[in-house]
């Protein structure tokens, strides 16, 4: 049986996952993915707190059309963020991380 | 005309704008600016006009939309900061269309319209959904604007900052509401600090959902240590925008804190102990985190950046002192207070940097030397800006500080009282020295700067606000406390 | 109103001149000159007017909170009319003298304008009713004493002399506040004289602290005595007299010998009473007065300048005046009365017979001085017998009354005074050292008048000297005739000279006071006959037993070496421990904080992910634990 | 609307005067002289009375209750002539100097007198830190040294300033907090007061908030340890700055502790760990400053160090709390403004005529310039506390205050740290002659002339120098303004 346990350690696997990811890769497109992986993590857990969540024997789906919203929002971000790093490619001809350290101190 | 139906407006104003730059560009900026300008005005006008009741609102949006005073109080503080950003804009715009790609600024003013419609939801938000949406409203814009003197290394590398960190702490942020959902099984606020109070709900869970919940938040209004995008983020934005962010996005990031803290606080919580300790830490480190390394800036655009940082921990520390019964001020009130005060010394701040970068002068505190001569009206207020981001008395940033002092005082929090202080004392030091930089006559052989009559009036306006509401603060705290209890959540 | 004006007159007078003396010029002169008659004229009024009943009133306010009062209020009793009448008297012929003796001097109304004050400062002592008036004029005789010492500042000699007689003052006036704070606080507030007396009767406040703690009378006795010790040149504090010698020669007559060194004498016969109260302390005063008369009167015998030899005389009869006040304590102490309703006192009485034969001495030696082109080295002087006569005469009777000339001259009367207390003290070295002083006196004095004024002369100057003008003459005649007759019971009655009653002496005190005279001037006499340099020379007495150099060292030390110590250790430590210490910190945190903000985004990441981590661990695991 | 309100206003509207391009020295002297009568008419109708008067409030918050309320009583009206008198010497003597000059010491001064003669503890508070800017402006622009090395000293000064108003103003919270009842808090100094009179606080935590003021208040006032930032800054500031922050402001730290912690907790200075830190700390300003000062070589050395050193007397009068040692104290305090004030005002001229302050180098400069010398002489007996000058008067009445409560038994703590203090008036005695001597007397050094100042250019220190003279011979002029007990 799968239980609300299930889907949290499948979240919080994945967040960590994306951490990680955000952390240590020096990719911008790749850590803008790991990112992408995070809002996973917790639409998963969204998700699955919904279902658990009983209300007159049927799942609370207010937390369901959060996940909606989150997704939109990525894709919002996502196409910003392109556009973004587009720019930056266009300049530096480099997606790497350590390619924008002017600002610092 | 009801509050909601001008916040729509105003977004539907930012959209059409930007539809007319795309369909017709030969329309010049200085129309799209004042247009934008007149618009925001107008909102502003209606605002203050229209009623003020939840019940003037459309049924539909009332589960999501509520108009306390303090919704209202941030409302109005967004359509001001908004004016002036724009203003602002318009003023530095020969020097910003050198950065931008085809020499125009379109976004730059139907963004920041967009981004006010969502900071006054934000204000009046009811719940994390609502929240979220409000909160990535902004945040997505801004990105946008951050990055938007792309030709500039600086902005476009502040950009990337701002967009990997700030969709990281979206991950957190989304990621501390699920958890929060599932320990009390609503979005709601009201429903949240019901849920918090009851002593069956699981603890473990409800704190480890509001401490990744209170990391997401933390990060928009730069608390320590989810603070560093903000010096690069701060510095490498046009001028406008790093004003923009520094009072508008951080103001927004504080109306959802206080909504979020009032449910976590409530009288009864199961958390609220936890919270209000983490509070303390925070905004202790947060304070001491700005103030220290300011010490050696040479930047004053990076120096107001991490002087902002240690605002945040003064406001931080102000909503830890929750109940302060002993006057008038909620720590919300508060805290609304000190942003109110904190506004026109920010911005009247990045205004002469704004005006001085317009005049081919750089940023950094030796562009500074010798401006007494160069011109000593804008010197003078100058000195009133720093003067009242160093706290000084007679000047509005004074009382805020007071206030926070109060408070902690009151509840006895002698260690992050301390903290304060130091924070406090170092920033005479990092306040000072520019100030003395304006003072110093050596060398200086450059020619006087002039500035136009609206720069003039503008600048002269904020002064006037520093000086009234330091000596002067009754009506500011009538607007706060005649309210303020309103928006006490119901725990019972 | 006759105590305002002579109290006042002479401060306006002082007023006026020190501030307006440019615009003033000669009528500068005239104002001094013409407040000291005045003075004197009301002073002669008091006299007159004696059988008024002894009074304090108030004359001024001063301080003055709630029951707390410290204001100038005059106390006119015998000693004080009489000491009145010393300070106008010699006070005026002082100035008269000087209209002579500065005639020439540029900066003479400077000079008059410091006189001026001076007679104010010391009308002050003399008058004051309560300790906290004296001590507030106590410091002002010391400025005026700074200024007419300072008179000729150019000189670098006299600017130090300045300094050091104000210093040294400064030192006694230390003990003597404690003193005044001690009595305070003991008599509840109140220090006039009059209260302090009677605090001391069965039942009053300083009687039971008496009873309860004696030291503490002791102390406050002692203290009060190191007041008198500064001004009245006492050892250890006497280094300062001899160095005073540098201000103009009138002035050493007036301050320096007759009236001003004689208030600490003065104060202590006021404070009798407290001293009575205090075996040790009455004890303690008198061995200090006795070890100063001998120690100064054995400089005395070494010195060559003129003035010189005339201090260290006048240290010497301080001295004797001090150890009175110790003997006649003392013997009050074994139970003994002093005679008469209104008792006079050897000291006070010696102090009156002193100071007109010393200011006779002093300025007699201004005249020679005067006359002598500034020459003050008695060896480079010699026969002036002959040229200046009336000056001879004059100095001459003031010698033998310095030296005690028996039965005739007012000194024998007074200094037998003294030693018949000190043998009534109960306490014979007291006698003894009184005695042996009494010879070496004879001796110095006889010594001084033979090489100056006998042989041939030995310098040019000496040889061209003339007799000085009338102006001056006459203050020396009168001078002389009152160190003649003063003691007389013609003169001390009216003037109110507090002369002891007359009983008859001892035989011993008697004779020793005429072989005192006679041996001190029969071995001068035999030593300096015909002699063109000294025949002795001590080293030891010459140097003045080294006590300059001694304090000197001292000073150094104090001055130099510790000042420069604690001046280091609070540059070093205080500085570095409250400011430098703090903001190196605070700076090393900033630049450590500002290590965190590195520009690379990998390290923001890593730092916000770890913060969240760090938040999450802070409030699920630590925070409850804490009880939060 | 009160007079005070005038007199608070007038140099801060003329600051603004002058800035919007009114010409600096009318402005300045014409606010200042009308000022100055205005005090002296408070003054007069004040004669005699008791109490606060010429009271008026302006509520400017309701809770926490802040109001700009004026008040006056015999302190704050000797102090608001000491700043006036002070002012108008300060300004009147400033010559060819560029318009910061009036504006600061305008800021300066205004400042002082709105501390001195508000009510509210916010507005005391405020006004004090009014002069925080100019002051360290002044120093660090125009200060009379190499600008590295003044930099360095504006910086210490404002540092420490700064450090411990934010110590101060922690302190004044937590007393707020304490003494404000249960609903409202409070910063009107009187009803704070009868707030004390009904409730006491416990002695314990009267001494803790007792100490926190002390710390505060006391780096205000350079008491040692917190004393470093004071004699480079004086040596080092303009004229007119040094003139005003020594004469004037440094008074704020100690008329803090006489007029708010002393009546509000009144035991707070008896407990003895206090009194015997406090103790301790005035024995620093005055021996070990003492000494410091001896070790001086240059007369700015001396004057700087010598103002923090005669603070321990001030301080002596507080610690020991009496009413006759704390009106001494506030006699003092107005002494030693006008005096410091003649001293460093005859100092700035000295050092403009002459270049140099060093004593080896100085000499004789009695001969050239007596008047000078004359008012020279004012300042440095006052300061050695001569009777018939100020000072002495309040030295007197400390030093008597500590002596009221007398145990025949023994001497207390305080008496004996009087006993000590006493010696430094003998070492006050030493630096200042020997200043004295080596500048005036001998024979003028080669090379230095100096001739005095036109009749118009001495009337400000003549004006000191007589206001020294009159209440040092009447001070009970002085006294008469403070019939109430303290």
């Amino acid at each position: 049986m799968i239980t609300l346990g299930h889907y949290l350690v499948v979240s919080g696997m994945l967040f960590s996952l994306g951490l990680a990811g955000v952390i240590a890769r020096r990719n911008i497109i790749i850590v803008y993915m790991c990112l992408e992986m995070m809002l996973s993590a917790a639409n998963l857990a969204l998700v699955g707190f919904s279902r658990f969540h009983l209300v007159n024997g049927l799942p609370d789906y207010t937390a369901q059309s959060l996940v909606f919203f989150t997704i939109t929002v990525a894709a919002a971000e996502v196409a910003v963020g392109l556009a973004i790093i587009v720019a930056l490619f266009r300049s530096k001809q480099s997606v790497d991380v350590e390619s924008v350290t002017k600002l610092q101190g | 005309m009801s509050v909601f139906t001008i916040e729509a407006g105003l977004a539907l104003l930012g959209l059409a704008l930007l539809l007319l730059e795309a369909l017709k560009p030969e329309i010049s900026r200085r129309t799209l600016g004042l247009t934008a300008i007149a618009g925001t005005t107008l909102a502003l006008v209606l605002f203050i006009f229209a009623p003020h009741d939840s019940a003037s609102q459309p049924a539909f949006i009332q589960p999501w939309h509520q108009l306390d005073s303090l919704a209202i109080f941030y409302k109005g503080f967004a359509l001001v900061i908004t004016i002036l950003v724009l203003w602002l804009t318009l003023e530095c715009a020969p020097y910003l269309t050198r950065f931008t790609v085809d020499g125009k600024l379109a976004e730059m003013f139907s963004l920041p319209l967009i981004v006010c419609a969502g900071m006054m939801w934000m204000a009046s938000a009811r719940d994390l959904v609502t929240v979220f949406v409000a909160l990535e409203l902004v945040t997505v814009s801004f990105y946008v604007l951050v990055a938007f003197a792309r030709k500039s290394a600086f902005s476009l590398e502040a950009g990337v900052k701002y967009l990997i960190l700030g969709a990281l702490s979206t991950g957190v942020l989304v990621y501390g509401i699920a958890w929060i959902y599932g320990a009390t099984g609503t979005m709601s606020f009201d429903g949240i600090a019901k849920a918090l109070a009851n002593p069956a709900t699981s603890k473990t869970t409800a704190l480890f959902g509001a401490a990744v919940l209170l990391c997401g938040l933390g990060f928009k209004v730069a608390a320590a240590p989810f603070h560093m995008w903000v010096p690069d983020v701060y510095q490498g934005a046009p001028t406008p925008v790093t004003a923009f962010l520094s009072v508008g996005s951080k103001a927004a990031g504080f109306v959802v804190l206080t909504r979020a803290l009032d449910a976590f606080l409530v009288e009864g919580s199961i958390i609220g102990s936890e919270i209000q300790a983490l509070l303390l830490v925070v905004g202790s480190l947060t304070a001491l985190l700005g103030s220290l390394p300011a010490m050696f800036q040479t930047s004053v655009k990076r120096l107001l950046a991490y002087s902002s940082i240690s605002h945040a921990g003064y406001l931080l520390l102000a909503l830890a002192c929750r109940e302060s019964a002993r006057f008038d001020l909620s720590s919300g009130g508060i805290v609304a207070f000190y942003l109110a005060t904190y506004l026109p010394m920010t911005v009247l701040g990045f205004l002469g940097l704004g005006l001085m970068r317009a005049n081919g002068l750089g940023e950094d505190i030796k562009d500074f030397t010798g401006l007494a001569k160069r011109n000593p009206l804008l010197a003078l207020l100058m000195t009133l800006s720093f003067a009242s981001l160093a706290g000084l008395p007679l000047t509005a940033g004074f009382l805020g500080k007071l206030f926070v002092f109060l408070g902690l005082a009151d509840h006895g929090y002698w260690g992050a009282l301390s903290c304060a202080v130091i924070a406090a004392a170092a920033g005479f030091y990092y306040y000072f020295k520019t100030i003395l930089a304006m003072y110093t006559t050596e060398g200086t052989d450059v020619p006087a700067l002039t500035f136009s009559v609206p720069a003039k009036a503008v600048a002269g306006a904020l002064a006037l606000a520093i000086l009234i509401l330091g000596v002067y603060p009754k009506p500011l705290q009538s607007v706060l406390t005649g309210k303020s209890q309103a928006h006490k959540v119901d725990s019972k | 109103m006759l105590t305002s004006i002579i109290l006042l007159l002479p401060f306006f007078s002082a007023l006026l001149i020190l501030l307006g003396h440019r615009q003033l010029k000669g009528a500068a002169v005239l104002i001094s000159v013409g407040s000291s008659i005045i003075s004197f004229i009301a002073c002669l009024v008091l006299l007159a007017a004696a059988d008024d009943k002894d009074n304090t009133k108030l004359l001024l306010p001063f301080l003055d909170i709630g029951d707390f009062h410290a204001n100038i209020d005059v106390l006119i009793d015998k000693q004080s009319r009489g000491m009145m009448f010393i300070v106008s008297f010699i006070g005026l012929l002082v100035h008269i003298f000087s209209l002579g003796y500065m005639k020439d001097d540029d900066a003479r109304p400077r000079f008059f304008g410091s006189l001026s004050l001076f007679m104010f400062s010391m009308t002050g002592i003399v008058l004051a009713g309560n300790l906290i008036m004296m001590f507030i004029f106590w410091e002002l005789v010391g400025l005026s004493s700074y200024l007419l010492i300072g008179h000729w500042y150019q000189k670098a000699s006299a600017a130090e002399a300045c300094k050091k007689a104000f210093l040294t003052n400064r030192i006694g006036d230390f003990g003597f506040m404690i003193g005044i704070l001690l009595l305070f606080g003991l008599n509840k507030g109140d220090v006039s004289f009059d209260n302090l007396r009677d605090a001391f009767v069965q039942g009053g406040p300083l009687f039971d602290a008496q009873k309860s703690n004696p030291g503490i009378i002791t102390a406050a006795a002692l203290c009060i005595f190191m007041g008198a010790v500064g001004k009245s040149a006492q050892f250890p504090l006497h280094v300062w007299l001899p160095d005073a010698m540098e201000g103009p020669t009138p002035v050493s007559a007036l301050i320096h010998a007759a009236t001003m060194v004689a208030a600490g004498v003065y104060m202590l016969v006021r404070v009798s009473f407290l001293i009575e109260a205090s075996p040790l302390a009455a004890e303690i005063i008198a061995g200090i007065g006795c070890f100063t008369a001998v120690l100064a009167a054995l400089m005395a015998t070494q010195q060559n300048d003129i003035k010189r030899v005339l201090a260290y005389s006048t240290l010497s009869q301080l001295g004797y005046m001090v150890m009175a006040v110790g003997a006649v304590a003392m013997h009050v102490q074994h139970g003994h009365e002093l005679h008469g309703p209104n008792p006079g006192h050897p000291a006070m009485f010696h102090l009156y017979t002193h100071a007109f034969f010393k200011a006779l001495l002093f300025l007699g030696s201004g005249a020679i001085i005067y006359a002598c082109h500034h020459e003050q080295d008695i060896w480079k002087m010699g026969g002036l017998r002959k040229h200046m006569p009336v000056t001879f005469w004059t100095f001459l009777i003031g010698t033998l009354a310095l030296m005690g000339l028996p039965w005739i001259t007012s000194g024998f009367w007074s200094k037998e005074g003294i030693l018949g207390a000190a043998y009534d003290s109960g306490c014979s070295i007291l006698f003894h050292a009184g005695t042996l002083t009494a010879v070496l006196t004879s001796f110095y004095m006889m010594r001084l008048v033979i090489v100056a004024f006998f042989g041939k002369p030995r310098t040019e100057s000496a040889h061209h000297a003339s007799e000085v003008p009338l102006i001056m003459l006459l203050p020396l005649v009168l001078l002389a005739v009152f160190s003649i007759f003063s003691a007389w019971d013609g003169f001390a009655t009216p003037l109110q000279a507090l002369k002891p009653a007359h009983e008859p002496p001892h035989t011993t005190v008697l004779f020793a006071s005429i072989a005192a005279f006679l041996i001190g001037t029969g071995g001068a006499i035999y030593l300096y006959r015909g002699k063109d340099k000294d025949p002795v020379s001590i080293k030891l007495f010459a140097n003045k037993f080294y006590f300059d150099e001694i304090y000197a060292v001292i000073v150094r030390i104090c001055q130099d070496r510790l000042a420069w110590i604690v001046t280091a250790l609070e540059r070093v430590l205080v500085d570095g421990l409250v400011a430098r210490l703090p903001t190196a910190i605070v700076a090393r945190l900033g630049a450590a904080t500002r290590m965190l903000q590195g520009g690379h985004l990998q390290g923001y990441t890593f730092l916000l992910g770890g913060g969240v981590i760090a938040v999450i661990y802070l409030v699920v695991f630590v925070l409850p634990r804490l009880g939060h | 609307m009160s007079v005070l309100e005038i007199i608070i206003a007038l140099p801060l509207l003329a600051a603004l005067a002058i800035w919007l391009g009114a010409p600096a020295r009318a402005a300045s002297l014409g606010a200042t002289s009308i000022n100055l009568i205005l005090v002296l008419y408070t003054a007069v109708q004040y004669w005699g009375k008791t109490g606060l008067a010429f009271t008026y409030s302006r509520p400017i918050l309701e809770n926490p209750s802040l109001s700009f309320a004026v008040g006056a009583d015999g302190i704050s009206i000797i102090l608001a002539l000491l700043t006036t008198l002070v002012m108008l010497a300060a300004i009147w003597q400033i010559h060819d100097r560029p318009a910061i000059f009036y504006v600061s010491s305008l800021l300066i001064g205004g400042g002082a007198l709105g501390a001195f003669l508000t009510t509210d503890i916010f507005f005391i508070y405020a006004f004090h830190e009014l002069a925080l800017i100019p002051t360290f402006l002044m120093i660090a622009l125009h200060g009379r040294a190499e600008p590295a090395y003044r930099k360095a000293v504006a910086w210490k000064a404002t540092i420490y300033l700064g450090v411990g108003s934010l110590v101060l103003l922690a302190g004044l919270v937590w007393l707020v907090l304490e003494f404000s009842g249960g609903s409202k808090l409070t910063f009107d100094l009187e009803a704070l007061r009868s707030q004390a009179k009904l409730n006491p606080l416990p002695d314990s935590k009267q001494a803790q908030i007792f100490f926190v003021l002390l710390l505060g208040f006391g780096s205000l006032v350079s008491l040692f340890p917190f004393h470093s930032w004071a004699a480079p800054a004086y040596a080092t500031a303009p004229t007119p700055v040094a003139m005003l922050h020594s004469g004037v402001l440094k008074k704020f730290g100690l008329y803090g502790l006489i007029r708010i912690a002393l009546p509000l907790l009144p035991h707070g200075v008896h407990v003895e760990w206090v009194q015997n830190a406090l103790l301790l700390m005035l024995l620093g300003n005055i021996l070990v400053m003492g000494l410091v000062t001896i070790h001086a070589k240059r007369l700015d050395d001396t004057l700087a160090n010598s103002s923090v050193m005669h603070m321990g007397y001030i301080f002596l009068g507080i610690a020991a709390g009496t009413d006759i040692a704390l009106k001494g104290a506030v006699i003092l305090m107005f002494a030693h403004g006008i005096s410091i004030a003649l001293l460093f005002g005859l100092l700035g001229r000295m050092r403009n005529q002459l270049g140099t302050l060093e004593y080896n180098k100085l000499g004789g400069l009695a001969n050239h310039a007596p008047a000078f010398t004359v008012l020279f002489a004012f300042g440095t007996f006052a300061s050695i506390g001569l009777p018939g000058l100020t000072n002495f008067a309040g030295e007197v009445l400390i030093f008597l205050g500590n002596f009221t409560e007398f145990k025949a038994g023994g001497l207390t703590h305080l008496q004996w740290t009087v006993i000590l203090a006493l010696w430094g008036v003998v070492m006050s005695a030493v630096y200042m002659l020997r200043a004295y001597r080596s500048i005036f007397h001998g024979s003028p050094a080669t090379g230095l002339f100096m001739i005095d100042p036109a009749l118009s250019q001495r009337v400000p220190f003549i004006m000191l120098a007589a206001t020294l003279l009159v209440t040092g011979c009447c001070p009970w002029l002085l006294l008469n303004l403070m019939k109430s007990a303290l």
